[in-house]
C-alpha cells in the first residue's frame, strides 16, 4: 500500500515510469493491453493500404505509400518493444493477435475501394490517431511515451500526406472529386467510432485516467477531432455525410448526429466487411513464412556452435 | 488510345531500359507489402523496393528529358504498353517464394553494384548523378540479399532445396544482364555507357563467393534466354502492368 | 476518362444487378482455366462459366436497352468503375480451392435455380426469356456443385476439414441473396420482379439437403454481411475489374 | 510374317485398323507416342491462351476464348481415349508429360503477349495443326482416325474465329494494327517450325508413311500452309516477315526464306521461352488438385461398400 501511494505521488508529479521501477500489476496489465493492441493495429493497419500499393495512380503516391506503410510496421515494432519492457514477448503478443484474442482498431476492418481510400486513410484515420495519440506523448509510463512522440511525428506526416491526396483529387476532374467525396462518406462515421464508446459507456477511463495512461475522455477527443476537420472538409468542397451537423455558436464546438454504436458493436464483435480477411491473411503470413524463420534459426545455431568450436581449439 | 509512343534515340533507349528495371523490380518487392516472413523483413523489402522506385523516377525524368516531348515519370511508367518496355527478363519473373525473390535480388544486386560504380565515370554528368546514388543502394541490396541466400542455402534441408530450385530457375535469365546492342555499342564508345563485358567477372566473383558460403552449386551456364531489352517479355510482366497501370489507364491525364 | 455513368432507373439497376452477378462468377470461373483438378471438371468449370457469361451478356444488353443511351453489353460491362458494381459480394469471393469454389456455387445456384423458374413469369417478356434459358442452366450448376459438396463433404478428412471451412467462409454473405430495397419493391409490385423472399424455404431446404447428405452442419445465421447490390464491396473485386477491364480502358472505343 | 504381311495388305487396301485387330508393336508404339504427343499439346496448348481469358477485351470474344480453350482440353480428353485402346493409361500417359518425358508441340513454348496473340494462335497456329490433321483424319489406326475427325471440325472453326480476331484488329486503330503486325511477325516462324524438321533430316516419315499413319512429308506440309496462309496475310494487309518470300510463277507456290532450325532445336530441347513455365503450371495443376482426386476416389469407395452392404443385407 505504502509502494502504491508513493506510485501515485510519481504519477501526479508526473514524473516518468521505467521499466525497472515498481508498479502495480494493473497498471502493468492496462499498459500491455493497449500498448499491444496499439501495435496490432499497426501491423493489421499496413493491410487496408498495401492493398493500393501495385495499382497507386503515379510514381510519386506509390513510393509515398509504400514508405508509409514501412512507417506504419516500423511504429509495430517500436510499440511491440515498449510493451517487451512489461515483460511480455513480441511471439506472445502475435500469437494472441493471430488467435483472435487479441484487438485490433477496428477502423481496419473496413476495405478500401478506391484510390480516394488511401487520401481518407491518412486524413481522416491518420488524423483521429494523432488526436488520440498525442496526449499519450506524455503518458506516464516512459518507453510507450517514448515511443509514441515517434509515432507521432511520423503519423502527423501521414495525415498532411492523405490530405493533400484528396485536395489533389478535389481539384482534379469531376470523377476525381466523386472519388473523394465517396471516400469521405464511407470513412466519416466508422472514424469518429475510433475514440470509442461515449464516455457514459466506456470501462477503461477511470483508471487509465488516474494513472496518467489517459488524458482525455472519448467523448473530449472526438469533439477535438470534429472540431478540426469539419473546417477540412469544407476547404476541400467536400460534404460531410451528417445531416444533423451544426456548429453551436454558444460553445464553439461542432456538434454532429448520432453515432450507429450498433454497427461498432458488430465490428468490434468480429463482423466488419474486413476482420476475417485481415486475421486468414496475417496468419497466412506467418505460415508461409515459418519456414524462412526455421531456417534462420538454424543457421544462428550453427554459426554459434561453428564459433563456439573455433573458441574451444584456439 | 491511353498508350504514348516513345521516340527512342539511343541514350533515350538506354535510360528507358535501366529505368524499367528499377521499376519493375521496385514493383515486384513491393508486391511483398504485408507478406513479409517476419517484419524487420517487411521493412528491408520496402527499403529496396523504395530505393529502385526512387531510381526508376530519376530515370524515367532523364528520359523524359532526353526523348523532349514532354513525356514525365508517369506517362513514360503508366502508358507505355508491355511491348515497349524494356527491362531484362529476371526482374519480370514473379516473386515465388521469399528463396526466389532473395536469388533475384543478389543476382540483380552483384551486376548492378558494380555497373553503377562504373557508371560514377559517365561521360553523362545525369547518369554520373544517379548512379552515385544508386550504387550506394545497390550495396545494400547486394549485401542484404547475400546474408539471406547464405542464411536460406546453410538454414535447414528445406531452406536448402527451395533456394537450390530458385537459382536453377532464375539462371537463365542472367545471361541477359551482359547481352549488347547497337544502343550499347554507340554508348559505350561515346564513354556514356559501360561495357557490361567488363563486369562480367566481378559479377561470377560474387555470386560464386555467396554460393559457396551458402553450401549451393553455382549453374552451369546453359542456354540463356533474353528479349527483355526488345520488349518480347514473358507472361508474367503483362499481368503486372495490368495493376501497375489500371488508374491511369481509366482516368488518363489526370493529376494525382 | 473511360468510365461511363448510367442513368439508373430501377428497371436498369435491378437487371445491372444481375448481369454483375453473372459476369462475376463467370470470371471467377474462367480463373480456373487451365487449373482444374482434373480434365473432365475443366470441361465443366467452363461450361458454368460460360453459362454466366452468357446470361450477362444477355442481361446487359437488355440493360443498355433499357437505359436508352448507347451502352452495349461491353460498355456496360468494361467501363463501370468498382463502385457502380452491383453484384452480391458472394460471387466476387476469390475462388480460394476447389472447396469454396464449389460451396460457393452451390450457395448460389440454389438460389439462382428457383429465381430464374420463378422469373419465368415476369410480366417483362424479355426477363423471362432470359429466366426460361438462365434456370435450365442454373438447375445443372446445383446439380454439379450439390455432388460436388457431398463428394467433398464425405470424402476423406482433409476435403470434409476444407469443404466445412469453405462453408464458415462463405456463409455470412448469403444473406444478401434475401436482401431488397426499393429498387426491388417497386419492380417486385409491378410483377416484374420477384420478392427473393418467397425463395427462402427453397432455398434453405436445397442446402440443408446437400449439407446433410455431405455430412456437414448448417452453419447458424449471424451476422450477414451486405453492400455489393448498392456497391460496396469486398476489396476482391477491385483486383477482379483490373484485370477485367484493363484492355477497354487502355484503348477506350475500339472495336474487338 | 504371315500376320506382317496381312496387316500391311490391310492397310494398302485402306482398310481400318480396330483396337483389337493384330498390330506390329512397332505400329503401336508409334501410334502411343504421336497420339500422346498429340493430347499433351492440346493439355499444354490451354495455358497460352489461357492467359488471355481474364483479359479478353469483350464479352463476346471472352466468351469465345474460354469455349475455345474448353475445346482443347476436349480434345486432349478424345487423343488419351484413343491412345488408350491401344493399352496405355491416361495416367501413365500424364505421368511422362510432368516427368518430362513426353513431348508435346514446341509452339506453345512461346508467349502470348499481347492480346492479337490470341488471333494470330487461332489463324496461324490452328491453321498448321489443321494442315497436319487433316490428313490425319484418313490414318490407317480406327480410333485416331475418327477423333481427328471431330478435333479438325472444331479446329477450323477456331482457325476461323483467329482469323476474323486478326481482321477486326486490321480494320480497327493504327495501335490495334500494329498490335496485329506485330503478333504475325513473332509467330510466323515458330509456326513453320511446327511441321518438323525439314524431309532430308527427318526420321519417322518412312514407316510413317508406309503404315500410312502419315500421308505427306513435313515439307510438303509446310508448303500447303504457306501457299493458304501468305495470301490471307496480304488480304489482312499485314507483312511476312521473311525478305525472302516470293511467289514462285513456275511451281505456283510461295517460296520462303531459311529457317532458323537452331532456334527450333532449342525449344525441343526445353530452352524455349516457356518450356519451364509450362511443365511448372501443370505440375502445379496436377499438385493442387490431389486432395480432390484423393476425395472423389475415397467417396466412390465408400459408396459401392455402401450398396454392397445394402445388397448383402437385402
Amino acid at each position: 500500500a505504502a509502494l502504491l501511494q508513493r506510485f501515485q505521488e510519481r504519477i501526479d508529479a508526473e514524473e516518468r515510469i521505467e521499466p525497472n521501477d515498481w508498479m502495480p500489476e494493473a497498471y502493468r496489465r492496462t499498459l500491455v493491453r493497449q500498448i499491444s493492441q496499439h501495435a496490432h493495429s499497426e501491423i493489421i493497419g499496413m493491410q487496408p493500404e498495401g492493398n493500393w500499393i501495385t495499382r497507386a495512380p503515379s510514381l510519386r503516391r506509390k513510393a509515398a505509400l509504400l514508405a508509409k506503410v514501412q512507417d506504419e510496421c516500423g511504429h509495430g515494432l517500436y510499440l511491440y518493444a515498449a510493451a517487451e519492457t512489461l515483460g511480455v514477448s513480441r511471439e506472445e503478443m502475435v500469437d494472441q493477435l493471430l488467435a483472435g484474442k487479441a484487438k485490433y482498431s477496428s477502423i481496419f476492418n473496413y476495405p478500401t475501394l478506391t484510390w480516394a481510400d488511401i487520401g481518407a486513410i491518412g486524413w481522416l484515420v491518420d488524423g483521429a490517431a494523432i488526436m488520440n495519440q498525442i496526449p499519450l506523448c506524455r503518458c506516464s509510463y516512459g518507453p510507450y511515451a517514448r515511443a509514441m512522440i515517434r509515432v507521432c511525428k511520423e503519423e502527423s506526416f501521414h495525415q498532411r500526406q492523405g490530405y493533400e491526396i484528396m485536395l489533389t483529387l478535389c481539384r482534379g476532374t469531376a470523377e476525381q472529386k466523386e472519388m473523394a467525396q465517396d471516400a469521405l462518406n464511407r470513412w466519416w462515421w466508422p472514424c469518429l467510432m475510433m475514440f470509442g464508446p461515449p464516455d457514459s459507456a466506456s470501462q477503461h477511463t477511470d483508471t487509465s485516467t488516474r494513472w496518467k495512461i489517459k488524458r482525455f475522455t472519448n467523448d473530449e477527443l472526438r469533439r477535438k477531432f470534429v472540431d478540426a476537420t469539419v473546417p477540412q472538409a469544407h476547404f476541400l468542397g467536400l460534404t460531410v455525410p451528417d445531416p444533423e451537423l451544426r456548429f453551436d455558436e454558444a460553445t464553439g464546438h461542432w456538434v454532429h448526429g448520432a453515432i450507429d454504436w450498433d454497427e461498432f458493436k458488430q465490428v468490434v464483435a468480429g463482423n466488419g466487411p474486413c476482420n476475417t480477411q485481415r486475421l486468414e491473411r496475417r496468419r497466412k503470413t506467418e505460415e508461409d513464412g515459418a519456414w524462412v524463420r526455421e531456417a534462420a534459426r538454424a543457421f544462428a545455431d550453427k554459426n554459434s556452435r561453428r564459433k563456439a568450436a573455433v573458441a574451444t581449439a584456439a | 488510345m491511353t498508350s504514348i509512343r516513345v521516340t527512342e534515340t539511343p541514350l533515350v533507349t538506354y535510360v528507358l531500359r535501366r529505368a524499367d528495371d528499377a521499376l519493375v523490380l521496385g514493383h515486384r518487392l513491393s508486391e511483398w507489402c504485408g507478406k513479409a516472413p517476419m517484419m524487420e523483413e517487411e521493412m528491408a523489402l520496402a527499403n529496396m523496393g523504395l530505393d529502385l522506385i526512387g531510381q526508376a523516377r530519376a530515370l524515367y525524368t532523364y528520359a523524359g528529358e532526353a526523348e523532349a516531348a514532354g513525356h514525365d515519370e508517369d506517362a513514360l511508367a503508366y502508358r507505355r504498353d508491355e511491348r515497349a518496355y524494356r527491362n531484362l527478363l529476371l526482374v519480370e519473373q514473379p516473386n515465388g517464394d521469399f528463396a526466389v525473390t532473395m536469388v533475384r535480388q543478389l543476382l540483380y544486386a552483384a551486376y548492378a553494384d558494380p555497373y553503377w560504380r562504373a557508371m560514377m565515370s559517365s561521360r553523362d554528368a545525369t547518369l554520373a548523378a544517379i548512379a552515385a546514388k544508386a550504387e550506394k543502394e545497390m550495396a545494400y541490396h547486394l549485401r542484404h540479399s547475400a546474408e539471406w541466400v547464405v542464411r536460406l542455402g546453410d538454414g535447414t534441408p528445406e531452406s536448402h532445396e527451395r533456394t537450390a530450385r530458385a537459382l536453377t530457375m532464375l539462371w537463365p535469365y542472367t545471361g541477359e544482364l551482359f547481352e549488347t546492342d547497337s544502343v550499347d555499342d554507340s554508348l559505350i564508345e561515346a564513354g556514356i555507357a559501360v561495357d557490361p563485358a567488363s563486369l562480367r567477372d566481378t559479377w561470377r566473383a560474387t555470386v560464386a563467393d555467396v554460393l559457396g558460403r551458402a553450401t549451393l552449386t553455382m549453374p552451369a551456364d546453359g542456354y540463356m534466354q533474353k528479349g527483355g531489352r526488345s520488349g518480347r517479355h514473358s507472361e508474367h510482366l503483362g499481368h503486372l502492368l495490368t495493376e501497375l497501370q489500371y488508374m491511369q489507364r481509366t482516368i488518363p491525364g489526370a493529376t494525382w
